[in-house]
């Protein structure tokens, strides 16, 4: 077998080293009776490449790859356009099959990457600090909720309505178990959002509020008096950004008042992937550092005064401090930093504010080509590359048409909120530098057909 | 034990002074292909870029006037920078591909290339989470496949595929557990966690709202059967217990141990981070557990990329399996594959405890554990263990005369072999001898876990690496063993030839130096 | 010209004696991350194999009784091994991901990876040769819209695509001459190159059956016209003229050498591997030249690959062009590709001296070479061209103050600065420097070539190194400049910090080991 | 531009070092009328990576991978499963970017690996030494005939008529100029080879003959008789192999006396590109090394008397003996000389005798499969991968016709040799172990329909 270099010689020669006669006995702590013998039923066999190679592809083809044809999906995942020479550098087997960089003298490029990364994110987001990464957005969130906790000993949480639903159902997954109280409603069909309703909601039980921005719906609004309010009354802001390209042309959070700022960073370097892996971002204000949760990487010297990057804080963490750990994760993600930090390195200051201006103008350009057709009324009066149309009729059944004619034409709120029969006409578009124009004409001709 | 063939000096010179890399005796600060790099703060800049974009269409732009006008200041460089940077910064680490990496619980095995080119097929690289589920067969049948081989592999009933990694697994097997006893009404508050466990069993524990309580060792590093019988009763949720354990051994007990769980009314929880010692040799269904957390990379070869991503699916029992996270994939009797997701829960899943994650979990982890699963086919998998099993013993013994080996006495290892610095002397630690293996060319042993044993060195060489191989590093780790035991003081101050040397982290820790800020100096001289 | 920010000791310690690695002062022989790697044959084993193949299937073998009955004793090894060594063996490397590497005349710029992931594509990797042209319509359109690229940029007639490297299109061009002399029944027999040409000048037209005589050139580093012309006559095929020429000068009577060769019944051969310092400046076919080769492989970013593959497209004047090789592609009016070979030359390429290699060229280089033009635009190239010339003008003038520089008197240089050995002392010499820059963390520049200056150095830095790059290269250099003048002894045994020491070159040419044989010992052992 | 670092403001200030005002004052010395002022008319600006992709895309689609249908052709040229960890090891950017390893401290990855390379090669063509690899299959065969002619000071060749027609053309076309002598004409549609003509024409103004093995018709034979001939007679064996796969089935060139070896090496690693860039492979006896031409890897011991490798012998190359040089050729293959050895290594012997019988046993029982089809009959009673059938028609509109059917037949002799009225039946079929039971039962029942 390819990846195993045992010779049975080798085999012979180790066992009578060890002293055993065969392989069996050093298998003798389990019991008879839960041995195998053979190999498991009902399991292929070994096999080559070619064989692998074709069942795989076999799979991959029924498969609708997005750049096969008019793409429009959002909605917390988005498709851009990621350079080759990302790919190059996390395949790269001194950071593809390297382990967590707990022996800092062989792990500094590891160690510096994750540096690279906590900077970035950190000035993406206008906070202090960032950790290594967390699993994903929707992770994060929660972990955020759960910071505010222990930070404000308060456990009522307040949700916007923009949050995204999966997020929603994540923090609500955990809260169940861990009493926590969450407010949350879905969202209405308004260019407005829920920023009043979420200022008069804040009170002293309140630990945190959690927005997203932009939100669900693509609307983007000024978070700044919910930051005041919310320190008015010792509760913590928390923004949830999972389209972090946006910040590349709108405010950070940060600037806007926000204590903890969380989101997903599969848009820079990660790719789709059908959902994952993919890579939590979580920044704060340097006072609450030590309740992260997650890993940190930190500046220290070598014993010859040479700079240096360690895992840091540890005593935060599960492996220093067992249950009494701000959280549980070990593993992150961090190929995917890596990636993350790839991109963002070869677009600076300057090409992500090209490539986010690139997003919006075109998405503005396809909102105002969609909304033209009888039938389709844009609902935002601002957004960055997302926006929600709402149709004359359901939209998640003409979705699923056009996807039959290979164009996917985006996220059909009926999906996302299929117990809100008020979303059921609503379709969030996402429009990224990706989008050809003739994929905009696709998209609006097949709406029309489908609305005729 | 052999050394290097190739780069041995003909001239030997043993009692030469051991030159240190103290200092820098070039203007460049460089030693040849060691390079330093510097960070991209300080050679970037705001204006550079590696990208060209085209211009955008000309349009009104509608961001509510809250637009981005202060500076994001993160620096860019051309691409020819950009894969020099990383380049470099990437030839500062070790890694599989470097050379032997025997972390003990880590399971740093080879990551065949293929698993990362089956990754990257554009059908499974690039489609979107939400697209409508008949364009997404495929992703899903893979996903099902993927199942079918664990649920087969464990002998188990159903399988959580969400979860992102060993961690989050656990906290779905522990959030399982939970569900079912709220189910029948029974509130139990504690579980219970040998010392020897893994910090993220206690941790989860803990972060899904348990209190937790130890479980008592006995002398030969396994459960002690009838503490932890002592120990069960109304007030317990379960148990978490590690098989094979943390200090290599198999838990000859477990099928009593599960089996007096549940006479106690609770649910037995195994970690699986091991399970590579026996797959396709026990399936864990076998042993009356309850869930078990599978790290796909860890047993199934995807790779540990610096920290991550992992994949943790979680497979249960069928008393566990109702309560299982959203969403997840059922196959139809006609080969159609089907999302279950809330809005059908009620009907199809109507006790699960929710979801964990935004969507279907880590399918780029999966199409590398699936195709690292038909790769070896079940005689291959059964080889896996059997040579991973091999190779730590051999390890063991060959090294139990010169290392304090706590349990070697008890009987074979499984794929991990446990030492001590017992005996070594002149102050010298597992830390010392950890740093002077990274100057032979090895990444150290897991150092100091499992807690149970004072100075713990955890070796897991892994079933991919060859006879020779072992045999160098056996050579090595015998020698800086002999020297640690003779108290050589210049283990103190090892790694010598590392392109760092031993690195502070007190210092890191009291003033947390996280983010690049610009110099002081250079702040200044700007304005 | 600062130092590197990252990795300076805050301690300085300036004249601590510089640590040789002069031993291995580990058991392993490794030094942390310096690992040395046998050979294959010394780990691997004919037994071993790192691929699994189905069964053949079972029928009578129809080998004429030739059936392979020896050992073909090639070793094998796993995958995980096979990507281990390799990994290793690469790490031994210096390469342009690594650093600078500022070698004159070989124009190592960056290679973008996006020529990388284009030469993957299914449509260009995966074809045949000898596919029916209608199925490969899109290969023969990457040559002919790189042909098109190829002419305008030069302003030339007609070019050749299928040579497969520099020295490749040097003879398709010498054999134009040859063919175009013949056809008009004019059978000359002499070749005049410049003692200061590339070694592949002469050798290809000596290969192509010429007679080779030397151009004088004069003390400012170019063709001295005038004795040129005196050389001049009825038995001179042609000359071979590099510009900008191997001092890195533009040869600023170009036009008047062409015009007195073509008077005198010749033909002008411009060597264009330094084609990078003009490109969108100055088109070859203003001046007069006839046949010149352009390395895909240094202008056009594609990868030198530790010594090949390269491509060497030759761009043909008028006069040339009918004789130029087989096959070559053709566009029809209605976009319809044809291939012109040997069956159809008679009618579409009567002259042709016809085929140089099997197939169509390096299409894997043109793919990539397409890809890197489409990527820059005639505005980019153009700005190659500048940035190359300025990089290389900037470090002529930085470094002329303390190192020797024939021909920097007469004017800027083009994308190469010469300098010699002038002024060295204590015996040291280019050779010094050069293994010197290795232990700062550099490739060395070009040494001893071109030979009409002793000692030389020439230093070609190419458009992609940045600023902070080229300044630091440069404080590198002047620093063991200054020490090559002050005769520090320690240059005559740098490099100190590479993975080997200076090799012993004469031990290898008198008595070559090429292949790897059995150590005796070992041999005898296994009898 | 962004593979360019240099910005506005470094390039005033690097011409203000130089002293200059312009970027024009650099280029003084090219004449006015030659300088360039804006950029080259008619030809595209610069455009970004998606831009590109599409482009390069838009040309792949418009040819048929062979991977996409039932694929059958050789004749040079083989299509081979490559595996995945070979194209890994050929991306390291320590051996992508990396130049001729002259400087031997900071290149013996490079130089380990040519040796290994060398030696790999030797040893499956059975002789004493190779090279570090040529162009390809075709110029390597020309280099071994000038090489024979250095040695024996003859300049009368005589290649067999088995020998491929486009290695026989770039002969030709050499010896035109070089005014050697070769004796060839076109094979003949039989299952014996031509070595009873060959032997017959030896004499003792022959400097070698040249044998392809197996031939361009698939055909084996031995060439003992024929080394123990050209003995006789001082004259050279050079052996051309194209299929190098094949001598892990057939006794090796060398083993049957053969002096000289060359090849293609394209099978291992390469893949078929479109026919390039390849790998010729060019071995000898031993007594001939210094006549070698290319680059020679050769082992040696570093100042502290570590084993090393460096480049040797170089007094045979163009940079120091010019005109008197062995051969002209500079760079070589070697990316995919490295490419080479790794597959090689992957194999080991014991695979490459798997791989090559799989390859032999396919080729069988598609040869029986085919053969069975009136109207077609197999030519060969050897062979290792490919054989010649001879259908009741003319091949080449027959080859046509299939591959609108997405079907790849093989190699018509017409495309061979268009003015061989006698070969125009002829169909070369090669079968790899790339080629599924689905595909010969493709091509067979595409080729009833075709000749029914
Ligand atoms: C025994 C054990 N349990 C659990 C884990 C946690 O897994 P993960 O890091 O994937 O969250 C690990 C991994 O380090 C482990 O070794
Ligand atoms: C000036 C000059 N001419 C010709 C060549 C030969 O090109 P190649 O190595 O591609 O055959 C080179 C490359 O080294 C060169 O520098």
């Amino acid at each position: 077998m390819r990846y195993l270099p045992l010779t049975p010689a080798d085999r012979q020669s180790m066992l009578a080293t060890i002293g055993v006669d065969s392989i069996d006995d050093l298998f003798v702590d389990v019991p008879e009776q839960a041995r195998l013998t053979g190999p498991i039923h009902d399991l292929p066999m070994h096999a080559g490449e070619m064989a692998v190679e074709a069942h795989m592809k076999a799979l991959a083809k029924k498969n609708h790859a997005a750049g096969d044809m008019p793409f429009f999906l959002g909605a917390g995942a988005y498709r851009h356009h990621v350079p080759a020479s990302v790919d190059h550098i996390i395949q790269r087997g001194e950071f593809l099959t390297a382990y967590t960089p707990y022996q800092p003298e062989i792990a500094q490029g590891t160690l510096q990457t994750l540096f690279e990364f906590q900077t970035q994110v950190a000035r993406l987001f206008g906070v202090d600090v960032a950790n290594a990464s967390m699993y994903d957005g929707s992770t994060a969130c929660w972990e955020a909720i759960t910071m505010a906790r222990r930070i404000t000993k308060r456990s009522k949480a307040i949700l916007s309505s923009g949050l995204h639903p999966h997020y929603v159902s994540v923090a609500r997954t955990m809260a169940k178990f861990t009493k926590d109280s969450l407010a949350y409603e879905a969202p209405r069909v308004d260019a407005a959002t829920d920023i009043q309703s979420l200022l008069d909601q804040i009170d002293d039980e309140t630990s945190c509020v959690v927005v997203q921005y932009p939100d669900i719906l693509g609307r983007i609004a000024d978070m700044s008096e919910l930051a005041a309010r919310a320190k008015q009354h010792k509760a913590l802001l928390i923004a949830v950004v999972t389209e972090p390209v946006a910040l590349g042309a709108i405010m950070s959070p940060g600037e806007m008042g926000a204590d903890i700022v969380v989101g997903e960073g599969q848009s820079l370097g990660v790719g789709l992937q059908f959902g994952g892996p993919y890579v939590g971002l979580f920044g704060c204000k340097e006072k609450y550092v030590r309740q992260m949760p997650g890993r940190l990487c930190g500046e220290t010297v070598d014993a010859e005064g040479k700079r240096g990057f360690v895992l840091t804080l540890s005593t935060r963490e599960q492996h220093i401090r067992r249950e009494k750990a701000t959280s549980n994760i070990c593993t992150n993600s961090g190929l995917c930093a890596l990636a993350f930090t790839a991109h963002m390195t070869l677009l600076g200051e300057k090409g992500l504010r090209q490539l986010a201006m690139l997003n919006h103008k075109k998405a503005v350009q396809t909102a105002d080509r969609l909304s033209a057709i009888s039938g389709v009324e844009l609902m935002n009066d601002s957004f960055f590359n997302e926006f929600t149309l709402v149709l004359d009729k359901d939209a998640r059944p003409i979705v699923r048409a056009l996807a039959d004619q290979r164009i996917l034409a985006g996220v059909s709120l009926g999906r996302l909120y299929p117990d809100e029969e008020p979303l059921a006409h609503g379709l969030v578009v996402a429009v990224t530098e990706t989008v050809s124009d003739d994929d905009v004409e696709a998209l609006a001709t097949a709406l029309e057909g489908a609305l005729a | 034990m052999s050394m290097l063939a190739a780069g041995r000096p003909t001239k030997q010179e043993e009692n030469l002074i051991m030159p240190e890399q103290t200092a820098n005796p070039t203007h460049s600060g460089n030693r040849a292909l060691m390079v330093d790099e510097p960070l991209i703060f300080e050679t970037g800049s705001p204006d550079r870029s590696g990208v060209d974009l085209p211009d955008a269409p000309q349009v009104e732009s509608r961001l509510s006037g809250l637009e981005r006008t202060s500076p994001i200041a993160v620096p860019g460089l051309s691409e020819a920078e950009m894969v020099r940077h990383y380049t470099r910064l990437s030839r500062q680490n070790y890694a599989i591909d470097v050379g032997l990496v025997p972390l003990g619980s880590c399971t740093m095995k080879h990551n065949p290339r293929l698993n990362e080119k089956m990754a990257r097929l554009k059908g499974f690289a690039d489609i979107h989470p939400l697209q409508p589920v008949e364009s997404v067969q495929g992703a899903l049948g893979v996903i099902n496949e993927l199942a079918m081989w664990l649920i087969k592999l464990t002998g188990m009933h159903g399988v959580a595929m969400t979860p992102k990694a060993g961690a989050h697994g656990e906290l779905c097997g522990i959030l399982c557990i939970r569900a079912a006893l709220e189910a029948r009404g029974d509130a139990r508050e504690v579980i219970l966690v040998p010392e020897s466990a893994h910090g993220t069993n206690p941790a989860t524990a803990a972060f899904a709202g348990y209190k937790v309580e130890d479980i008592p060792a006995n002398s030969d590093g396994r459960v002690d059967l009838e503490a932890l019988k002592a120990r069960l009763g109304p007030d317990v949720a379960g148990v978490m217990i590690t098989n094979p354990n943390t200090c290599g051994l198999f838990e000859p007990d477990m099928k009593a141990i599960s089996d007096a769980v549940h006479e106690a009314g609770g649910f037995v929880y195994c970690d699986g981070a091991n399970f590579n010692a026996i797959v396709g040799k026990v399936r864990p269904g076998d042993l009356g557990i309850d869930a078990m957390h599978i790290n796909l990379h860890k047993t199934f070869s995807t790779p540990h990329g610096g920290g991550g991503p992992g994949s943790g699916p979680v497979v249960l029992s069928e008393a566990l399996s109702p309560y299982g996270p959203l969403p997840f994939t059922a196959r139809d009797a006609d080969g159609h594959f089907r999302l279950i997701e809330e809005e059908t829960a009620d009907e199809d899943h109507p006790h699960s405890f929710g979801r964990m994650s935004a969507f279907h979990g880590q399918m780029g982890m999966f199409t590398r554990a699936l195709t690292y699963m038909l790769s070896h086919g079940a005689d291959g998998l059964k080889q896996v263990a059997e040579d991973a099993v091999l190779n730590a013993n051999y390890i063991l013994r060959s090294l139990e005369d010169i290392l304090d080996a706590p349990f070697a006495h008890s009987g074979p290892c499984m794929h991990e072999a446990l030492f001590s610095d017992k005996g070594f002397t002149n102050g010298l630690t597992t830390l010392d001898l950890a740093k002077g293996m990274i100057d032979e060319g090895y990444h150290p042993m897991t150092m100091y876990f499992p807690l149970v044993v004072h100075g713990a060195m955890l070796v897991e060489p892994t079933e991919t690496e060859s006879k020779a191989a072992i045999d160098q590093f056996i050579g090595a780790f015998r020698s800086v063993a002999e020297r640690a035991k003779a108290g050589d003081e210049r283990l103190k101050t090892a790694p010598h030839f590392a392109p760092r040397r031993r690195l502070d982290e007190t210092q890191a820790a009291r003033n947390p130096k996280l983010v690049w800020t610009e110099p002081e100096e250079f702040a200044e001289a700007a304005e």
